[in-house]
């Protein structure tokens, strides 16, 4: 019983900590200043909101620079390029996201200071995610990230499709987390310990057992659940579409994306050894993912909901690479963090266009986007833009991210591969069906209700749609930038 | 051999100048219409001068290597590069490609099609024209996907937006063809990276046209090729288009803008034949030669199937573009050969075909803006009521059905002609089967063709068109058609303008081919 | 001049652009005849001086002239010839010496005189294959170029009075020019490529001067039928050309010629194939059955591009090409050792077929066009039976009587009212003297009566057919007598109703200005004189001219390629000549009989056939007359001529047309059902499906978050139950 | 020890909470169908901790238990929400959204 108690403090690397503890702080404070001046500080809550999360983005930097990986709590943490590079991508996004949410906050009609402690909490979790090598420290990351996203849901207490959302994303959230509890409770009581490599190993040595295939099963749909991977993905259109906008571009990309970064832990460092189980499982899923949400998009009216669809698709996309985790671990990593940080750009561009129609437009229905190219051609451009990315259509940044999926296929070869990949094809032609559903509209009819005052776009807006613009072109004609990332993750991934 | 000096900058320049006319277009504001026409035509002019400039500098002794050759780093993460050449092979479709977009700017000068907007026209047929340039002249193949697809969107919404009645329907079909052939195209781009071996078994691991085509494809088993090749085959297949990938190619045509149909003519169907020539044959000649009987098959098929639909049709921009289905048919007939013969007839016909028919195609859109029809039915006197139109449009359907001493007759007969010995370890009968068939097409080419003329410009012009004035042709379609008209019969006179740049290059991409074959 | 013959054609081609560009604006519409004629004045003095040299080459052969082909062989890069470099040199060493053992005998006199071949910029080079554009200019070229030149000529000064005025007058010059230009190129063609070039630019012009007045359909139309018809022939041309390339690797004419006549033995399958081919283009050129039927509507253009293009020079195209690549036909027919072969079949029976169905004709120009159908074939079978010099002697006398009989209808419907209807014309003997006389002279040469052109060619087929090569040519010689007797008896036809007889026309019919006579008159000439080109050595005897005889034998053939095919000539026999002459002028005394001695039962006849029995018996003799009128000639007349005819019509043409609207029908059909239907349908059916499917899958989305949760639990069981059992 | 019969109840009520939140409609219910799923997973989680000698199983759990408490206070906040604006807690009735 002795050893049990015999407790040491583990030693802190408060460097490494720097960034969780920088967001950590601007989000009590964000809670102070709220708790002193409550209303009088309306207006400095989404410029400290977007300060915190920049200066998050100093220690990150410095902690880059230094270039040593650090390890803390017997490897239950771990900070190192992987992380550091998804950490900025995280904090990127949600600062795209808050300049999405000023003005939409503002002229919304609730109170608005806990939005942003909120977003910077549901952050916080997601940096955490990034770091995670052990259950535990997964499970904490994965409910932080989530329970403020369900409250985000919920945000406009009054109205019955925002608290819909918020109850639907909810429930089954914790449907899934319970799944993937008891998934791990299975995968520790075959390992007898909770850290990555350990179970790594223990999976390795033991023969083929249910309890371990079981196991890692559940805790897989776990985050299928979160990436809403098909048959997983029920949540996701009805959350999108009741959720505030600036909110639903946070799940689609952020949480989406931690989401994704769980699992590549998962699938990289943990079950590799169990090939036999993820490759099939992962070839499913995405293969269905894809399929599933690109069909159904066809069919939508809404734009929102289009999108939620699409970014469905979109993450079947994502999973595609997996399905060949263990025949090239390095090429299927590199394609999914090269696909995450452009889809996060072009993604965000285009909720940010449908925010800025909307101010106008009061609709998300695609018809009301008619003529848009006639008052808003700037706006009209930029969507085509996004869309052209969405659909992988060179120059705009998607080809890059759906020629890493296909490279990192052929890299592993063999035909289920190559299959998938002609999968891959087909859904590419049958997305940009639906998207063109949205371009023509813009283009090729006139404006439906005569009105065709140009669309003020705010300064913030203005700044998202350029940061995104920019980044989107700029994957697309260089994507030497973000290749770079995707190639250093991979290293260190694999290693730690 | 790299290329020094201002040499190493005209490639990038000729491809990149439209884009920076488009970009310094968009900074004009819409109400300066004439400031836009005037970028827009002199960046299109400068990239054509500088088009000439390296027409002269070309050094045609060595017309068989690449020359004002450019290597830089592009994407170093997958060992992709911005390579950049220009050989024989390149050289007469880059000026193709560089004279049409200028003259598609002349021509719309002062009508760009219903609904207006000349700003976003201009800038869309400027990035247009660096997409097409650009594919001619890559030397790596992600940058060839890149400029291969860059076109797609542009013409989209050219169709979309300033097409016919039936636009969005036929520029989406135009698209999804299109998209999807290209996304098979790039997996099979991916897997010559991955599987393509050096004579000493390494793997390459390079997306380096150069090095491919030297490597043609040893060491990457036959059957793997066959299906390498299938991916090319689907990517540009589809762009060219043969039979039975076809059916985009008629609606886009019928309800593009004129200069849209142009482009479409003259260029964008030359991408994927060029494709076949500089990619899937000289990468994997083996597959090459156990597909090109089943090409060939296709061509033909493509031949007399095009010329039947031409007969069938009652619009006259329906049935030009039937015809070009017909005509991409013996190109493709001559690259199926593998001989050099019938590549260097293809490519021949290639550029015949793009000056003939984006000349129907120019005709029929002004017939079109005069008459405000193109039912064949309701036209005729065209003779009579505009005769130098009349005799332009006789004069080009003489060229388009292969009237010796005009352009198009050596695309034609060559191709036949090469059909007769195809190259190599493949079925001599089986072509000469095809040679006869092809032949037969040419006769029905004369068919729908003289009965398009006999109906359109023969006769009294109909009573409906009695009252109002047909004016003849004018000042700009003058300058626009003028160019294509003389290099119709310049290059039908001395057809050698042609044929002595693209041999070298041919011969040395058959004679990987016949090294093939002999090796089975 | 041989060697820079180039020029003749570049001058009409000049005039052309001249003509085309510059005509209205600088020279005036009206005046443009002017550069016209001066352009083939020129050609014609070049002609003259080539035609000229040629002879003096003949005469006195300048060193090198006589064949060292092996040599010249090498000197067109072809390789086949290469390998075979030392066997040429073995049988021209052999040919030489048979030539100078036979060559005083059989009026084979010629010696091997090697065209003047001048090569100029290499045109293109594809694939190792090099290509140049030259001239090959020999006997045969000399003699074309002064038939072309000269009837070109006339037709220039004749139209510049016919169409006077005319609505495209400056086209009409343009065109004309371009066609002599075009027509001259594929006469001097030094390859097959050439060949097809010229071949296709001249039926171009033709198209464009059949369809000269477009603006009725009836024109158009048959523009079109000349058109296509001639393209289906093209099919062969192509195909056979590409055949010849593909068994000697090489486009020159004069290397293929060569090749065969060294080793005649040598791929005859791959000969035959491309024999069979050549001859489908030369049915559709030169208006052979089954392909002739374009030709009598050609006559919908002006009467002098009629008598230029569809009568003189572009429809014996294929005469020609036979001729310029005889060896290919010898052998690929072996024409030598049979007694029939397809080339003469095909020749004869035209000419019979066309002889009857002039007879059904009453438009004045359909009969002269059925006629010229006949005499081509009559070409062509010469050709068959191995009468080169005959085909192409025949060739050159008709050029100038038919002309001549063209011009002359176009000279009578000037008068006429610009009618070609024969039952408006008659009794124009007194009105139009000279047009009268020339036609007359230059029916008599059709019909071949002694002295004049016809007689002689003729009679020199027939002899031709009668000997035939190793063996006979029996039934082509009873074709060519029955061709011979018909000719005579529809030209006699012609003539009466165009000439005698009362005028049935309106108006005051006149004769034709100086401008269009004098023409006239000169090709009557010719067609008197012609003959005397190619005497045989007999006729000349008595004169001590024995020098001058078989002159276009001598100087035209190309014995260089066809003595090698061990080719002879038949001696001249009386009994053929004065067999031809007795079929000739029996066919005119029938006709003769029947109509000027006729008058008179016809009009009973017609008696008769209201009050039949009253006259019988008294006018018997009509009565015996009528008996022999109507039973003899009808019975030769109608029923063959309409049966005939009727074919024609009905059959042949019926068949052209049905082809053309099968083609248009299968369109149609493939378009809507496998284009549209199949092929594209499956698209949309595939774009449908996706659509439907997705609206299935919305059902998943019920909204209820419990069965959201179902879903979930579910299929996380299901997976967990598959891969606990799979793995 | 009696690993197997632990593993087995946690299994079964694992099952009872999966029934009882798709049975049931009252959302608070449902809630605590959610609690029976946790507790069956910590029940897995401190039996393979004994088995295997360590502590972080029951660490573990105790993490389970504190988020748990969270989410479900977050749970009640939804669906008292709902009970505002829509008076009810049936979750079948909340399906504005689908397709």
């Amino acid at each position: 019983m002795d050893v049990l108690l015999a407790f040491t403090r583990p030693s802190l690397d408060w460097h490494a900590l720097a960034p969780e503890l920088t967001l950590l702080a601007f989000g009590t404070l964000i809670t102070i200043v709220d708790i002193i001046w409550d209303d009088r500080s309306k207006q400095t809550m989404p410029t400290l909101a977007g300060i915190g999360l920049l200066a998050t983005l100093v220690p990150i930097l410095t902690l880059a620079v230094d270039g040593t990986e650090r390890s803390m709590f017997g490897g239950a943490y771990v900070v190192d390029d992987f992380s550091l590079v998804l950490k900025a991508l995280f904090l990127i996004s949600g600062y795209i996201v808050v300049l999405m949410s000023v003005d939409y906050i503002r002229e919304g009609d609730y109170y608005e200071n806990e939005y942003y402690t909120l977003m910077l909490t549901s952050l916080l979790g997601m940096v955490m995610m990034s770091s995670s090598r052990d259950l535990v420290s997964v499970f904490v990351a994965l409910e932080l990230l989530s329970i403020p996203a369900y409250m985000l849901a919920a945000w406009r207490k009054g109205g019955p499709r925002s608290n819909e959302a918020g109850l639907k994303y909810y429930l089954m959230g914790v449907f899934a987390s319970a799944v993937m509890l008891y998934g791990m409770s299975l995968v520790y009581g075959l390992a007898g310990s909770t850290t990555f490599d350990v179970i790594a190993q223990e999976l390795g040595s033991g023969s083929s057992n249910p309890v371990a295939v079981l196991g890692i099963l559940f805790v897989l749909i776990g985050f299928a659940f979160k990436v809403s991977a098909v048959p997983f993905h029920t949540w996701a259109p009805d959350t999108y579409e009741g959720a505030p906008t600036p909110v639903t571009a946070f799940l689609a990309v952020a949480s989406k994306t931690a989401g994704m970064v769980a699992l590549i832990q998962l699938v990289f460092v943990a079950f590799l050894v169990r090939d036999d189980v993820i490759q099939p499982f992962f070839w499913l899923i995405s293969a269905l993912t894809m399929t599933v949400g690109n069909l159904i998009a066809l069919r939508q009216t809404n734009i929102v909901r289009l999108l939620a669809y699409s970014g469905i698709a979109q993450g079947g996309f994502m999973l595609v690479p997996f399905a060949v985790a263990a025949d090239a671990p390095a090429r299927a990593i590199e394609a999914v963090v090269i696909y995450l940080a452009i889809y996060a750009f072009m993604n965000l561009g285009a909720f940010t266009v449908v925010l800025a129609v909307a101010r106008k437009t009061r609709s998300g229905e695609i018809d009301s986007y008619s003529g848009l190219f006639q008052y808003a051609p700037g706006l009209a451009v930029a969507m085509t833009v996004f869309l052209a990315a969405l659909a992988g259509i060179p120059p705009a940044g998607g080809w890059f991210a759906k020629f890493g999926l296909f490279r990192a296929l052929l890299d592993a070869g063999g035909g289920w591969a190559a299959a998938l990949g002609v999968i891959v094809a087909i859904n590419t032609v049958i997305a940009f069906a639906y998207y063109a559903r949205v371009l023509m509209p813009m283009w090729f009819q006139p404006v439906t209700d005569g009105d065709e005052r140009p669309i003020v776009v705010t300064g913030a807006l203005g700044a998202a749609l350029t940061v995104t613009l920019l980044a989107t072109m700029a994957f697309g004609v260089l994507p030497g930038l973000v290749g770079h990332f995707g190639e250093v993750s991979v290293l260190s991934a694999l290693g730690g | 051999m790299e290329a020094t000096g201002f040499d190493s900058w005209v490639l990038s320049l000729t491809v990149f100048l439209p884009l920076v006319g488009a970009v310094v277009i968009m900074m004009i504001p819409k109400a300066y219409e004439a400031e836009v026409k005037l970028v827009a035509l002199g960046s299109s002019l400068l990239a054509l001068i500088i088009g000439l400039y390296i027409t002269i500098q070309f050094n045609y002794g060595a017309a068989g290597d690449l020359q004002f050759v450019v290597d830089k780093g592009w994407i170093d993460v997958i060992n992709s590069r911005y390579i950049v050449g220009l050989d024989g092979l390149s050289l007469p479709l880059l000026m193709l490609s560089l004279v049409t977009v200028p003259l598609c700017l002349i021509y719309s000068w002062n009508h760009v099609p219903e609904p207006g907007n000349t700003k976003a026209f201009f800038i869309l047929l400027l990035i247009l024209s660096t997409g097409m340039n650009g594919t001619f002249v890559a030397q790596d193949m992600i940058l060839f996907f890149v400029f291969f697809e860059i076109v797609l969107l542009p013409m989209y919404f050219l169709i979309g937006v300033w097409g016919g009645e039936d636009r969005r329907y036929a520029s989406l079909k135009f698209f999804l063809y299109t998209l999807f052939g290209s996304a098979l195209m790039i997996i099979s781009f991916l897997a010559l990276f991955f599987l393509s071996k050096d004579s000493a078994g390494e793997l390459l691991h390079t997306f380096d046209m150069r090095v491919l085509t030297d490597v043609a494809g040893v060491g990457i088993i036959k059957s793997t090729q066959v299906w390498i090749f299938a991916g090319l085959f689907m990517g540009f297949g589809i762009k060219v288009p043969m039979f039975p990938f076809h059916t985009w190619l008629p609606d886009a045509h019928t309800q593009a803008p004129t200069v849209g149909s142009v482009i479409l003519a003259a260029v964008l169907l030359k991408l994927g034949t060029y494709g076949f020539v500089r990619i899937a044959i000289p990468f994997l000649p083996d597959a090459a030669i156990s597909w090109a009987p089943w090409i060939g098959l296709l061509a033909v098929i493509g031949i007399i199937y095009g010329a039947l639909g031409c007969l069938a049709q009652s619009d006259m921009k329906r049935l030009i573009a039937f015809s070009s289905v017909a005509h991409m048919g013996f190109v493709m007939l001559g690259i199926a050969t593998l001989t050099d013969f019938g590549i260097n007839a293809a490519i021949f016909g290639m550029v015949a075909h793009g000056m003939i028919t984006g000349m129907l195609f120019f005709i029929a859109g002004s017939v079109k803006e005069r008459y405000h029809t193109l039912e064949i039915s309701r036209l005729g006197g065209l003779l009579k009521s505009a005769p130098r139109m009349g005799w332009i449009l006789g004069f080009a359907s003489m060229a388009s059905l292969g009237l010796p001493g005009l352009a198009g007759f050596w695309g034609e007969f060559p191709a036949i002609l090469s059909a007769y010995n195809p190259g190599a370890g493949m079925p001599e009968e089986t072509f000469r089967t095809y040679m006869v068939i092809a032949a037969i097409g040419t006769v029905l080419a004369a068919g729908y063709l003289l009965w398009l003329y006999q109906r359109t410009a023969f006769g009294e012009p109909p009573e409906e068109f009695a009252g109002h004035e047909i004016a003849d042709v004018n000042r700009f379609e003058w300058i626009a058609w003028t160019p294509f008209l003389v290099g119709i019969a310049l290059f039908g006179v001395w057809p050698n303008l042609i044929f002595n740049v693209t041999d070298d290059v041919v011969a040395g991409i058959t004679a990987s081919v016949e090294a093939i074959a002999a090796g089975n | 001049m041989l060697e820079n013959a180039f020029i003749i054609p570049l001058i009409p081609a000049i005039s052309f652009v001249v003509i085309l560009f510059f005509g209205k604006r600088f020279i005036g519409a009206g005046r443009v005849h002017v550069v016209g004629i001066t352009a083939l004045g020129l050609v014609w003095v070049l002609s003259a001086v080539a035609a000229f040299q040629w002879t003096q080459r003949v005469e006195d052969p300048p060193p090198g002239a006589i064949v060292q082909l092996e040599a010249h062989v090498d000197e067109h890069g072809d390789q086949r010839a290469d390998e075979h470099g030392d066997d040429h040199a073995n049988d021209h060493a052999a040919l030489s010496q048979d030539h100078s053992k036979d060559g005083h005998g059989g009026g084979h006199s010629s010696p091997l005189i090697r065209p003047v071949i001048s090569t100029f910029s290499q045109w293109w080079s594809n694939g190792g294959v090099e290509f140049a554009v030259g001239t090959l200019v020999d006997g045969q070229t000399v003699l074309l170029l002064i038939v072309v030149a000269s009837i070109s000529l006339l037709v220039h000064i004749y139209s510049s009075e016919y169409v006077k005025g005319d609505r495209r007058y400056v086209h009409y010059y343009a065109f004309l020019s371009l066609f002599t230009a075009a027509m001259l190129f594929f006469v001097m063609a030094q390859n097959i490529i050439q060949l097809i070039v010229g071949w296709e630019l001249v039926g171009v012009c033709s198209f464009v001067l059949i369809g000269h007045w477009w603006e009725e359909k009836p024109n158009t139309d048959a523009a079109l039928k000349a058109f296509l018809t001639n393209r289906v022939g093209d099919i062969g041309l192509i195909v056979g050309m590409i055949v010849l390339w593909g068994t000697f690797r090489t486009f020159d004419i004069d290397a293929i010629n060569t090749l065969i006549s060294a080793d005649p033995a040598a791929h005859h399958f791959a000969l035959l194939v491309a024999a069979c081919c050549l001859m489908a283009a030369v049915a559709s050129k030169s208006g052979q059955f089954p392909l002739h039927t374009w030709l009598p509507d050609a006559m919908a253009g002006p009467t002098p591009v009629s008598a230029l293009i569809h009568a003189a020079t572009m429809v014996v195209a294929g005469v020609y090409m036979i001729a310029r690549l005889y060896p290919v036909f010898y052998e690929g027919f072996s024409i030598g050792s049979s007694s029939i072969n397809l080339m003469a079949f095909i020749g004869g029976f035209t000419a019979l077929i066309g002889a009857a169905l002039a007879f059904a004709q009453w438009d004045i120009k359909k009969v002269l066009a059925y006629s010229t159908v006949s005499q081509l074939g009559y070409m062509v079978m010469a050709l068959g039976v191995g009468a080169w010099t005959a085909a192409i002697f025949h060739l050159f006398t008709h050029a100038f009587f038919k002309a001549c009989l063209f011009l002359g209808a176009g000279s009578v419907s000037h008068a006429a009212h610009h009618t070609f209807d024969m039952r408006k014309m008659g009794g124009l003997k007194k009105d139009m003297p000279h047009t009268y006389r020339t036609f007359v002279i230059s029916a008599l040469a059709l019909a071949g009566i002694f002295p004049f052109a016809g007689f002689w060619s003729k009679d020199e087929i027939l002899l031709g057919s009668l000997v035939g090569q190793e063996n006979s040519y029996p039934l082509m010689l009873i074709f060519g007598c029955a061709v011979a007797l018909m000719t005579a008896a529809y030209m006699t036809r012609v003539i009466w109703y165009t000439f005698h007889g009362e005028f049935r026309g309106e108006g005051h019919p006149h004769e034709s200005p100086k401008v269009m006579t004098v023409p006239l008159w000169i090709l009557a000439g010719m067609a008197v004189v012609a003959g005397a080109f190619n005497l045989p050595s007999p006729v000349l005897e008595p004169f001590g001219l024995e020098g001058l005889a078989h002159r276009i034998q001598t100087y035209a053939e190309p014995s260089v390629y066809l003595s090698g095919l061990g080719l002879s000539h038949p001696d001249p026999s009386l009994a053929m000549a004065l067999v031809g002459s007795a079929l000739a002028i029996s066919g005119i005394l029938v006709t003769y009989l029947y109509y000027w001695r006729g008058m008179g039962p016809h009009g009973m006849t017609q008696r008769n056939r209201y009050a039949k029995n009253g006259y019988t018996f008294l006018e018997n003799k009509y009565y015996l007359d009528h008996l022999y009128n109507d039973v003899v000639v009808e019975t030769v007349k109608r029923p063959i001529a309409n049966w005939a005819n009727r074919f024609n019509q009905n059959v042949l043409d019926g068949a052209v047309n049905a082809a053309g609207e099968t083609a248009r029908d299968t369109g149609r059909w493939i378009y809507k059902w496998i284009d549209q239907g199949a092929i594209d349908g499956s698209v949309h059916a595939a774009a449908r499906g996706a659509d439907s499917s997705g609206e299935g899958l919305r059902a998943i989305q019920s909204g209820k978050v419990q069965n959201y949760g179902q879903l979930l639990f579910g299929s996380a069981a299901v997976l967990a139950i598959v891969f606990v059992i799979v793995v | 020890m009696l690993l197997n019969q632990f593993l087995i109840l946690g299994a079964f009520l694992f099952a009872v909470g999966v029934y009882g939140v798709l049975a049931r409609r009252n959302g608070v219910m449902v809630l605590m169908s959610i609690e029976l799923m946790l507790n069956a997973v910590n029940i897995n989680l401190v039996v393979f901790g004994v088995q295997h000698g360590v502590v972080s199983g029951q660490v573990f759990a105790l993490f389970v238990i504190a988020v748990a408490a969270a989410e479900v206070g977050v749970g009640l906040a939804i669906v008292l929400l709902l009970y505002r604006n829509r008076t009810s807690i049936d979750v079948e009735d909340f399906d504005l959204m689908r397709g």
